[in-house]
């Protein structure tokens, strides 16, 4: 997986384990009942195999072929749903204890970000609110508060594999940890009509320093713009 | 029974008949038509994705609102308009008189009640891409608030069409099937027990039952929906104190039995073919009718693993889980069933059966990239991208486009007394199923890469809009009109058939299903005498007969 | 038109009308299901629902069970004259039926114009919209009952189809049942 | 003709009906809502059964329509089942939503 995405979370990892695990044993049964279903149509073609036989599919003896890949079959499906389970409950039952926490808004057609400021908290005065731009820090675990203004929208930053749909009305919790520093794409990921195509973000992943020099650039230009709008009045 | 001779003016012959046979072909014809559209469709925005901003030839400019209203009719004409009449109505009306040894449906004016409300909402559907506003463009799955409020979809009259035309549909069926389900309960040979019954009827009258007991929310919901967007209710508004996401929950507690109401019949579709042309007794006769209406009962239990991610409670996504892969189990014994029926066969692969042998293999490959999208956990990636849309295409032409060949490639000399073209028929399904394959792998891969649907360019996504993800659109683009001009020569052999064909015998194929027992085409009445049962349906190649085949009707 | 051999065959023992309104019914039982479920859940989250229900008028509620129960009973008796071959009897007791769909459908008309003059009309609230809706699929499945009633009953005189009228009868006792459960939900439960 | 189908059985099912409706109707004037859910629905559903059976003649029809009927509501109930954690609860796991009660103004005119 990571070769055709990059993996920029700490969960992204283990959706990858299940999905080479699914493929595995998925493509194990998909190529072999392929294989079985070709090898048939050439073996026993007309020219082949003229006159054809007669079984009824009902006894034992012919039923145990189906019941034995079968019973094999649900012991796959039976890992499956064990790391399937392990898989959500780690990424959307669980909330580490943040070391920040953040508001994410869908609206037609934009994201709006609120970040905690120099201070850490959100809910102050100095939050630093974006539109369309997500500023984080590598390996820091956030929670992020999902809510939409108007219609359904979906939060997925691919790189991160995660995705939530923000419900009007709704405020739903979950988190991430970035592990790796760069610029991602951030999607909406639920038709959300005419400009849906248009709705994307930019994820910033940035290093402590870098993090805190753009909080302070941030907050020069709120500074000045409070400035420009008193004088304006 | 079809003493009555008088001549039928062209109106009450064709337009009006309560003839099983006409409204079946009055089906078929419409769901052929709306399938051109729905095909049209695809090239326009299949067009815009390779192409961004160009004018695409014949439809002009996909604009972002064109772009949504294109995607959004064409999953409601695929799925609403085509795979059901066609599957389920023109295949069940056709078929279940003449395969139960009868004259007729039941109701026959019940039946055509049903095609005439089935038409209007057809009519409905397409007079909504011409309203003020445009047609409807918020996904056939219409989840509100988007779809509830003018100000946020912008089609204030497009999508209350829209809505009205799919719960009209649902009526339609709804009549349609309580016809289908009394006629085989009710109307069977005398002496057909019930394992006597050929698969494809079970098959279609279990997923007539499903579709009954799964639309009923829906159209609670369809009225709700509808009252939310003329007057302005708000059912599903969450200022007003509603919940959208109970309208997921509606719609999807149909939505997911309606995959298996059109798996089903197409499963049987399959079925007849392959026992006919491999001259096989079908495997496991009554394994197959057990794990249907397992299919069929947990498909009920699965519903809201389209909503894993869509504000559920999480809890609640590991019930769904377990019961999505678990349905998986039937299946699979199902498709086993079908490849152990052709093991010691002696097979013919002439057009309909290559047809139902890609559909096995296409099918396969559906269902296994199903269990990505069962599974909660990696459906947190996979939601919404272009592996969701490979995955269902994958099972969806399969069922709604190959299986529906095999199946008029088969019953054509039933229902029209001539062969179609056998050459003809090769080329059309080669030019299907390699460009077929050839749309759809690529989209797999597009959907790893992490795009997203619904989007009518990729340009403002960096890393979706490197050059070799476009190559790939553009090759699937390319693919989809090689497939889209194929049929132009199933078109042709269809037409150029039904009038020059060669002509057919009562039972070409020698078959053994009471259907090849009336006249090539049947008259009004179907039997000049209505047969009597002595035996299952799939005794082919049986010890000791010196014919491989055994008609149901034939007295021992 | 002639009838089709098929519609006289009864493999299942259950003549066929009958099985197909059975079928009906199974049908509409998931209908009203899907809009009461939803009314049901939003009813339980939300409390100050039960302060608008408490507008609505038991009196007439009530009054209006009675009619359909009644009218129930006079389609079964009809059904009853029916089976012994007596069409005259049976047209009676459908017109009496129609009649308790007339009644019914007055009071309801008259409890609606009085809580529409009192401001409570669907946009009102989500209680009020759930209260128009399933009483109104409802109302609409009385006044279907009463037309085919109608139709049937002009058989029924001649001695014709005595069958329909336990047909219809049957639908006619789901639409009571229908009223039954929508009456506690929408009247009594305060 | 059995006693299940007579006119008198039929006259005597519909007596038993109305008193019931009426002690559903009087149930709530108590006040006590458990005695209110009581008499509701409990009687509804006695009721609806007995209306049922002795009307629609469930009791002497073939049991498979019984089962067929149970079967419909039974998926009336795992649809509410499925759906009531997210549209009966005001809150779950890591979500919570703003539960909107709508005013009650009773001089509130009959237009928008």
């Amino acid at each position: 997986m990571e070769y055709i995405i990059e993996r920029a979370s700490s969960f992204a990892g283990d959706i990858d384990f299940l999905i080479v695990l699914i493929a595995v044993l998925g493509g194990f049964w998909l190529l072999l009942a392929e294989a079985v279903l070709f090898y048939f149509i050439v073996k026993y073609r007309r020219k082949a195999s003229p006159k054809a036989q007669y079984i009824t599919g009902e006894e034992e003896v012919s039923k145990k072929w189906l019941h034995w890949p079968h019973y094999a079959v649900i012991v796959c499906d039976l890992f499956i749903i064990f790391f399937a389970i392990q898989t959500w409950v780690k990424i959307k039952q669980t909330l580490p204890k943040p070391d920040a926490v953040i508001e994410v808004v869908g609206q037609q057609w934009a994201w709006k970000f609120t970040h905690p400021g120099l201070d850490g908290k959100l809910g102050t005065k100095d939050d630093v609110k974006t539109v369309d731009e997500l500023h984080v820090v590598v390996n820091k675990t956030y929670q992020f508060k999902l809510k939409s203004d108007d219609v359904l929208h979906s939060f997925s930053i691919p790189v991160f594999r995660l995705k939530q749909d923000a419900v009007p009305g709704r405020t739903i919790t979950g988190w991430f940890k970035p592990t790796k520093t760069g610029q991602f794409d951030i999607q909406c990921a639920e038709i959300c009509g005419i400009g849906h195509g248009i709705m994307g973000a930019k994820l910033y992943i940035e290093t402590e320093e870098e993090h805190r020099t753009w909080l302070e650039h941030q907050r020069m230009a709120q500074v000045n713009g409070n400035r420009i709008n008193t004088a304006k009045k | 029974m079809s003493h009555d001779h008088h001549e039928q003016s062209f109106f009450s012959k064709y337009l009006f008949s309560t003839d099983h046979k006409v409204i079946a072909m009055q089906y078929l014809f419409t769901g052929m038509f709306m399938a051109l559209i729905g095909g049209f469709f695809a090239y326009g925005f299949r067009m815009q994705l390779a192409f961004p901003g160009i004018e695409v030839p014949g439809l002009g400019l996909v604009t972002p609102n064109l772009y949504n209203e294109l995607v959004t009719n064409h999953g409601s004409i695929m799925i609403f308009w085509v795979a059901m009449p066609v599957l389920i109505a023109a295949f069940g009306n056709y078929l279940i008189p003449l395969m139960i040894g009868c004259d007729d449906m039941v109701f026959p004016r019940l039946n055509r009640l049903s095609y005439q409300i089935f038409l209007i909402s057809a009519i409905v559907l397409i007079a909504s891409f011409f309203v003020p506003g445009g047609g409807f463009s918020g996904a056939w799955t219409s989840y509100p608030p988007l779809s509830a409020q003018a100000k946020y979809n912008l089609t204030p009259l497009g999508a209350p069409m829209w809505l009205t035309a799919v719960a009209l549909e649902f009526v339609a069926f709804l009549l349609g099937g309580i016809n289908f389900i009394t006629t085989l309960m009710n109307s069977r040979a005398p002496g057909m027990k019930m394992w006597d019954i050929p698969i494809v009827l079970w098959m279609i009258v279990i997923a007539s039952i499903v579709f009954m007991a799964s639309a009923g929310p829906l159209i609670a919901g369809a009225v709700m929906l509808l009252f939310d967007q003329i007057y302005h209710i708000g059912f599903f508004n969450p200022n007003k104190g509603g919940d959208p996401i109970l309208w997921q929950h509606l719609f999807w507690f149909f939505g997911h039995p309606e995959v298996y109401v059109v798996l089903l019949p197409a499963m049987g579709i399959v079925a007849e073919v392959i026992t006919v042309f491999a001259r096989k007794k079908l495997f496991g006769y009554k394994t197959i009718l057990y794990t249907t209406i397992a299919t069929g009962t947990l498909s009920f239990f699965v519903w809201a693993h389209h909503q894993f991610v869509a504000g559920i409670d999480p809890r609640m996504a590991n019930v769904f889980t377990i019961t999505t892969i678990l349905i998986s189990i039937p299946v699979t014994e199902m498709c086993f069933a079908y490849i152990a029926t052709l093991f010691g066969g002696s097979i013919e692969l002439r057009t309909p059966m290559l047809f139902a042998l890609a559909f096995l293999a296409e099918f396969l490959i559906g269902g296994v990239t199903g269990i990505f999208l069962g599974s909660s956990g990696s459906d947190i990636y996979f939601h919404d991208t272009y592996f969701v849309l490979a995955h269902f295409h994958y099972t969806f032409v399969p069922i709604a486009i190959i299986s529906v060949f095999a199946g008029i490639y088969y019953w054509f000399p039933k229902m029209f007394g001539r062969h179609m073209n056998e050459t003809l028929g090769k080329i059309h399904f080669w030019g299907t199923v390699i460009p077929f394959n050839l749309i759809f792998l690529p989209l797999f891969f597009l959907g790893l890469a992490g795009q997203h649907r619904r989007i009518y360019s990729y340009e403002n996504f960096p890393e979706l809009a490197k050059p070799y993800l476009q190559d790939l659109r553009i090759l699937a683009t390319v693919s989809l009109i090689v497939m889209l001009s194929f049929q132009v020569v199933f078109l042709f052999n269809f037409f150029y058939s039904i009038f020059k064909g060669k002509k057919a015998e009562k039972n070409p194929w020698r078959a053994n299903t009471l259907e090849w027992a009336a006249a090539s085409p049947p008259p009004h009445g179907n039997f000049p005498e209505l047969p009597q049962v002595y035996r299952p349906p799939y005794e082919y190649s049986v010890p000791g007969r010196e014919l491989d085949y055994w008609p149901q009707n034939e007295k021992a | 038109m002639h009838q089709p051999i098929a519609t006289t065959r009864s493999a299942t023992g259950i003549p066929t009308g009958r099985l197909a309104v059975w079928w009906v019914i199974a049908s509409e039982i998931v209908i009203f299901g899907g809009l009461l479920g939803s009314y049901v859940m939003y009813r339980l989250l939300h409390d100050a629902w039960s302060i608008e229900a408490a507008n609505t008028h038991t009196l007439a509620g009530a009054t209006n069970t009675f009619v359909l129960l009644t009218s129930s009973l006079f389609v079964v008796l009809g059904h009853h004259a029916a089976e012994h071959g007596d069409g005259k009897k049976a047209f009676r007791y459908l017109w009496l039926t129609i009649l308790g769909g007339f009644i019914f459908l007055i009071i309801k008309s008259i409890e609606w114009t009085g809580e529409i003059h009192h401001g409570f009309v669907m946009t009102k609230s989500l209680f009020w919209a759930f209260y128009y809706t399933a009483a109104g699929l409802h109302a609409l499945h009385v006044i279907a009952g009463m037309v085919i009633m109608a139709i049937i009953s002009f058989d029924t005189i001649k001695n014709k189809n005595l069958h329909r009228v336990e047909l219809i009868g049957i639908y006619w006792h789901f639409v009571d049942i229908v009223w039954i459960f929508l009456f506690p939900l929408l009247y009594i439960a305060k | 003709m059995s006693a299940e189908t007579s006119p008198k059985h039929y006259v005597k099912i519909w007596a038993i009906l109305v008193v019931l409706l009426i002690l559903s109707v009087l149930g709530p004037m108590l006040g006590i809502k458990l005695v209110t859910l009581l008499t509701a629905f409990g009687i509804a559903i006695v009721k609806a059964t007995m209306v049922a059976n002795h009307f629609m003649h469930l009791n002497i029809e073939k049991k498979y329509i019984s089962y067929l009927l149970i079967g419909m509501v039974l998926m009336v109930f795992l649809f509410v089942g499925g759906t009531s954690p997210d549209v009966l609860m005001p809150e779950g796991q890591h979500w919570e939503k703003q539960v909107i009660e709508q005013p009650v103004e009773l001089d509130h005119g009959g237009h928008e």
